[in-house]
């Protein structure tokens, strides 16, 4: 494949719409402002549409321009699945053959967010989107502490129940609370000795796969993850990761 | 959602004055039967090509948009030797019959001045007559065929069901409308309408073969027809669905588009009896007589017209002239019934175009749907959505767009043309068409049961509002047919707009019938739709 | 639009079984019975501070939101010296007596420990006695108060046209809330929430002074409480229209924020028998016991209460949990009665939550809407918008709350809490907030008058609708009257969430009081309402 | 001033919504090509909020991103009106005064384009927005051509009437009809040698002041342009522009 720009009815128009306000009134000069900053982000011809303004002070703008930009598909990196979505019954094998036991996961919603939806949609029997959740593999043993519970009850549970998988909910997301809420977590582990016998895993709308790095977890999933999916990971990463996999 | 739409059409919601309803009519047939008069005394150039069409004479002289169709140039041939007095079917079958025979090959002689054409007599006429007979039972066979084929293929994949979500395609580029149009069929919609190019209408012939250059908007050309057709059959299989294709026969060329359109088997065609006059500035007597025609050959192929009202309110103030919609419906009623369409060919179109910013705007809207909805029963009516009102504010225009579908679903309209939420702004974007299918997704899925439910209180508001635009509806039929249809334009009581009876395009090709006057094809349509 | 709105609560539009209405009323009153009871047989650390900070004593040790009010030291030392049995009251009272007289030296001396805290005797116990009971009386007093200041800022500005459109501002910090309340308010809000941060209502104090930093929401402090309403009732004067400030008296600080609402002139709070215990995991008792004290507070006050059963809809089914909505409405209701609230004082919530794939869920929004509003016909009921399936698709998501604003309007719902477009992603922009209101103003003026005139076919889907959801309420609170409300939450009966009645935050505040507990607040509180 | 970025809900954040449409599927790769080519646009941190595939080939997007542009709002070049907003009877005064008889205006809807409001709203005696249109003015003189009229009808009738302003409207701007169309006319009348010796006047709701230049025109006029506006500038040009009032 080539470079694609956007369509709006015909082949590489490049249209695209954009809405956003600035702080300045409902004037020809405000026009003329949203006009230059469109033409800044690279949109040739643009046209304010739509100029509203909000109060004296701030004004709502909706753009229609032709993006100058262009993308390839084919270059932009997509980090592959590296584990296999294997099905639940192999979920079970994979833990049994390599743990010799139930695998225990400590699940919780952290700092002060109160969202326990998505967290219950991975690890609840009911499960969401048709899979099951964790609770419904017998190699696994599902902690479930739900919302608002600090790092430190997190690395009590850990010890308490030896725990060898820990997935940390967060939803919200406003001045990037979510961002400092999983890296308390995992520091409240590593002060604890804990980190590096687990996997620790995050989760919420607003994270995609790549944060995991910087995040310092072994992996986090975004907005629609399936059960499923983390039931894979969590049996390939038992039999990767896990001292009492690799035998130590 | 589609498969839980249970359509029904409400009816008895409102008590409404079965006696005004019957003087309306009453008074539409009054006003149309100068028009129809009119229509069968006089012919024009664009009915004579149309019959020519229907003989098989095809193809064009020069290339590109502007080339001219040969269909004209033997009109343009025998108009200037002959006059078209008595139509143009005796001299040019005459032509073939002592010719070579071969019609494409006469038609192109005649264009190319190598054969004359004559009014033939004795023997000479007989035979020509003969033939303009036979070809001409052919021809209507053609048409006829039309509303078998479709049926067949309907009973074939499948019908859709109704309300049907009608999309609007206007690429300019025949090749960019199809995969459009295929996206839209698989997104929900069940009807596609090819808009024509700017100024289309306004050209005296029909361009040629398949385009790619059109202004907001796609030539009507046979070939694109086909084209479209084609395509949306092979969708409608896909989908097990059976796509409507819709375009216009409007214009100069109505007649001619008509018959390509019976030809190509397209479903429904935007047909009005004062569209071109209002919107086109076309000769008014001019559009009387082509409307009679082409609708004689939408009746016969079972299409469905689409009539235009909804533009009135484009140009008026959609409270105040909320009554000459309503009158203009019964006027389109009463002209397509003589030219033999049935009330369920009838779709007659209204729109939501109140003003948001008037107080109960919803609550006009549902009462001006309802009341037609309860005047035309039978009809298919085309429910029109916001355009005049829509402006940048794309996201305040969905909702618009939201609440028209929702008074379409409660009053039961039956063909919903989608709102776009850009219509303030651009022709429709892909991604515009995608949206406007999940609004109406949305609202049909989460509202069809409505239409079953609801009531309103007697004599309240609504019914109030019903009761006073049928009142005005009556009074306007009445004064329009005391001063007749003419008159009635020319004081712009139709959407704020005067015409002049001899203002206008088109009026020089219109030629009164000489006794001698003879076209089989229209003959065979007033008798087997069995319409004076 | 505003000016053009006519408010109606339309009634009798579903015939409702009256005596199932009846029925749920005395079952729920039944149900209550023991939760009342442990009310006036308890008290909990937050009554105490809440009768403290109204006996003047305010401030903090040490700084930021983490510094600790003087109240919660006070009673620190109290609950560690003597124990809450008995109440603060006394033994503070008899300090001050006792010591400087001043009420806010001997609050510090008693934090410091410079001052122990001991129970009277005799005369000195006397003399406290007295003291408490004055103190109370201007405390009570002032409560009382602001429902006269509320009543003449309303005459003097005007009051607010119904619906009262309601809108959140959350930035986190009290100065950037500020621009965006009022913004709003020019805007045509009438009501403005500002959201809390969250995991203030786990927190078993109140922050103290104005507050810049927030996740998701600003703290409740007294002094962000104070600069809020200033800044409301500027814009108000400007829009001669009295704006409502509310907050939420929720969480483990429930009747102290009553209190500090009462003293700052909010207008309604948030606040609900059960959204602590299910939402936050707070302790049954803890919040059955809090409540009370703080409705009483409420409803002097005359603080508009809103529950929020709309909650519910967020972790269930809106469908098949539509009757425990209804049920734990007239939990709610009762509650607040027994509290002394009065009908117009109870904000009852319910929301527009079912999946917009379901086939007529616009059709069954009304139903649920409309039993809602016949079964509280003097309530002004709190409607709240979409938010659980509202996505990323911002265009669909404004269309939900479009259709969300149409049923309230048709179904007379009083305070409409606007939805957001972004709901699905961030919390509010500007700028959403700015088309919120567009859109409301929109719809609210384009159907209001549906109001009055919408009917519903007898024994229709609607109808059958809301009697299958009062039936299914009915029962489910014959078995809560059965097994009684702890087990009923012990067993999940409530948003599918299952609390124990030892379980979660805050029981170790929760004290059952002995012969000799003195509260003259409380007592004061209950005589004025005439509630036991 | 200084420098100014789009407001969400904080000063500054710089946050925007767009959405657009790209040819690729709805798949991880499709979503990460929409967050690159945001990034090129200059987007910091973009979100796609909502990825919808209309069919396997095109998928729609919506993102929110913080940009990284700013503007000075006081730095923008904004036309001023050179001409005075004068009141009717001014403008029937400053016409009579220059001109000693009426200014003849032509006014006309061309290409293919039959869009007539707009023109109406500014030639008829009912106007728009509370203006009356110029036929309103008894100092000028209206000839209202209507829709869809030829370069050349133009020509002859601005011959005929002698007119001394033309109008032209064009509303339909897919593929740039209205430029094309406008030109046309422009030339015919240079064709016809009548151009300098017009005002030449083109509006419509795509059109922006600074295009004037590009068009060949004096002047042409934008969405919601007010009939008043446009009498203003017809006295202002008559008294500057004119042959007649210049005394030649
Ligand atoms: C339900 C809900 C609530 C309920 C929560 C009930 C409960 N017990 O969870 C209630 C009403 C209590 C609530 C309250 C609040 N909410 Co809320 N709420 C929502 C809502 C409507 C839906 C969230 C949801 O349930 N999604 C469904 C689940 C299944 O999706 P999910 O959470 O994304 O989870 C999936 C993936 O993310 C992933 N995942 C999630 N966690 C994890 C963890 C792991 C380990 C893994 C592997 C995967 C994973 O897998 C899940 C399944 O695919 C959203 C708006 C919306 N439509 O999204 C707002 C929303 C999340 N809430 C919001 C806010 C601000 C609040 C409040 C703070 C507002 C206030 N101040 O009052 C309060 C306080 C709550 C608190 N202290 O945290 C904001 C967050 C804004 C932001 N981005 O920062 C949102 C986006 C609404 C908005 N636009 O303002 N809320
Ligand atoms: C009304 C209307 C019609 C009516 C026109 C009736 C009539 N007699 O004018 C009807 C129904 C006939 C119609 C038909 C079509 N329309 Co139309 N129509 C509209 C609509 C809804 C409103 C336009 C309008 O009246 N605006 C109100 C006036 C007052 O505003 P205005 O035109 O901008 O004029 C103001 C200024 O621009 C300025 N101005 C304008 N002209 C001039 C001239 C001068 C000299 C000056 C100084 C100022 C000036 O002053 C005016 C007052 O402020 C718009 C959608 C919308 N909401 O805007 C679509 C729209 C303009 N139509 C459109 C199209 C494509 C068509 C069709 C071509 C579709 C088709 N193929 O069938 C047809 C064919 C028409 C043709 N051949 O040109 C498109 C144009 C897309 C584009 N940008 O290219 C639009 C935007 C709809 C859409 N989104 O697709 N239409
Ligand atoms: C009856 C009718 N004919 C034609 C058209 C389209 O205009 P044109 O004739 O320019 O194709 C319309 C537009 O809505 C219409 O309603
Ligand atoms: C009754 C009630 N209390 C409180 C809240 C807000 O949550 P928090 O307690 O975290 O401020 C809500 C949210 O809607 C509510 O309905």
């Amino acid at each position: 494949m080539t470079e694609i720009r956007p369509y709006g009815d015909a082949t590489d128009d490049g249209l695209v719409q954009l809405s956003f306000t600035l702080p300045v009134g409902a004037s020809e000069r405000g026009r003329q402002a949203a006009l230059e900053l469109a033409k800044k982000m690279g949109f040739a011809r643009p046209q304010v549409v739509h100029m509203d303004g909000m109060g004296p002070d701030y004004t709502l703008f909706i753009v229609y321009g032709s993006t100058t930009h262009t993308i390839d598909p084919d270059l932009v990196e997509v980090r592959e699945r590296d584990f296999p979505l294997i099905s639940p019954p192999e979920v079970n094998r994979v833990i049994r053959e390599s743990l010799k036991r139930q695998l225990v996961v400590v699940g919780a919603c952290t700092g002060t967010d109160a969202h326990t939806v998505g967290l219950d949609a991975i690890l609840s029997m009911k499960g969401f989107a048709g899979d099951h959740g964790l609770e419904y593999f017998h190699e696994i043993r599902v902690v479930n502490m739900g919302a608002q519970v600090t790092p430190q009850e997190i690395v009590e549970t850990v010890k308490q129940e030896s725990a060898d998988a820990v997935l940390v909910s967060q939803v919200v997301t406003q001045r990037d609370a979510h961002i400092l809420h999983l890296k308390e977590v995992r520091e409240a582990l590593e002060a604890a000795g804990q980190r590096d016998r687990l996997i620790l895993v995050g989760g919420g709308p607003r994270f995609s796969p790549e944060q995991a790095a910087e995040l310092g977890y072994d992996r986090v999933f975004g907005r629609g993850t399936r059960p499923s999916e983390v039931a894979a990971y969590l049996a390939w990463a038992a039999t990767k990761r896990l001292p009492a996999a690799v035998g130590l | 959602m589609k498969a839980d739409r249970r359509f029904v059409r409400p009816l008895g919601r409102l008590r409404v004055d079965e006696d005004a309803l019957e003087e309306c009519r009453e008074l539409a047939a009054q006003i149309a039967a100068p028009l129809e008069e009119l229509a069968r005394t006089h012919t024009t150039n664009s009915i004579e090509r149309a019959s020519l069409r229907l003989a098989g004479v095809d193809g064009v002289e020069g290339s590109g948009t502007e080339a001219i169709p040969i269909p004209n140039r033997v009109i343009e041939e025998v108009a200037a030797i002959l006059g078209l007095e008595r139509g143009v079917l005796i001299p040019f079958w005459n032509a073939v019959e002592s010719g070579t025979g071969d019609v494409i090959a006469t038609a192109k002689a005649i264009a190319s001045r190598e054969v004359l054409p004559s009014w033939p007599e004795g023997a000479q006429f007989d035979a020509a007559l003969t033939r303009a007979w036979r070809e001409a039972a052919l021809a209507v066979d053609t048409i006829a065929a039309a509303a078998e084929k479709r049926r067949s293929a309907i009973a074939a994949v499948g019908e859709a069901e109704k309300p049907w979500l009608y999309l609007i395609v206007a690429t300019g580029n025949i090749y960019e409308d199809i995969p459009q149009a295929q996206a839209a069929a698989r997104n929900g919609a069940d009807v596609i309408a090819v808009i024509r190019s700017t100024g289309q209408s306004l050209i005296d012939y029909v361009p040629y073969g398949p385009t790619t250059e059109g202004f907001a908007g796609t030539f009507a050309t046979q070939e694109n027809f086909r084209l479209m057709r084609q395509a949306l059959d092979e969708v409608g299989e896909e989908l097990g669905r059976y796509i409507r294709l819709t375009n216009y026969a409007s214009g100069l060329c109505m007649p001619e588009i008509a018959t390509m359109a019976a030809t190509e088997r397209l479903d429904m065609m935007l047909n009005d009896c004062m569209y071109g006059i209002i919107f086109r500035d076309i000769n008014m007597q001019r559009t009387f007589i082509d409307q009679h025609f082409s609708r004689m050959v939408h009746a016969l192929a079972g299409i469905v017209i689409n009539t235009g009202e909804d533009n009135y309110l484009t140009t008026a103030n959609a409270i105040d002239a909320a009554h000459t919609v309503l009158a203009s419906q019964f006027l389109n009623e009463r002209l397509a019934f003589s030219a033999g369409l049935k009330p369920e060919q009838m779709g007659l179109g209204h729109a939501f175009e109140i003003d948001p910013e008037v107080p109960d705007q919803i609550l006009l809207e549902l009462a001006h749907a309802q009341l037609i909805r309860e005047c035309f029963p039978d009809a298919p009516l085309k429910y029109m959505p916001p355009t005049k009102h829509m402006t940048g504010n794309i996201f305040l225009g969905f909702l618009y767009d939201g609440m028209f579908n929702l008074v379409g679903a409660v009053t039961g309209q039956d063909i919903i043309l989608l709102g776009m939420l850009t219509e303030g702004s651009h022709t429709p974007f892909l991604s515009d068409r995608h949206l406007a299918l999940e609004n109406a997704n949305y609202v049909f899925g989460g509202a069809a049961g409505l239409a079953g439910e609801m009531r309103f209180e007697p004599g309240g508001q609504v019914e109030r509002r019903a009761s006073q635009v049928l009142e005005e509806c009556r009074q306007m039929l009445q004064k329009v047919g005391d001063i007749g249809m003419f008159e009635a334009i020319e004081a712009g009581m139709f959407a704020d707009t005067v015409r002049t009876r001899d203002g206008g395009k088109g009026l020089d090709g219109v030629v009164r019938r000489d006794a001698a006057y003879c076209n089989p094809v229209a003959e065979l349509l007033t008798q087997r739709l069995g319409v004076a």
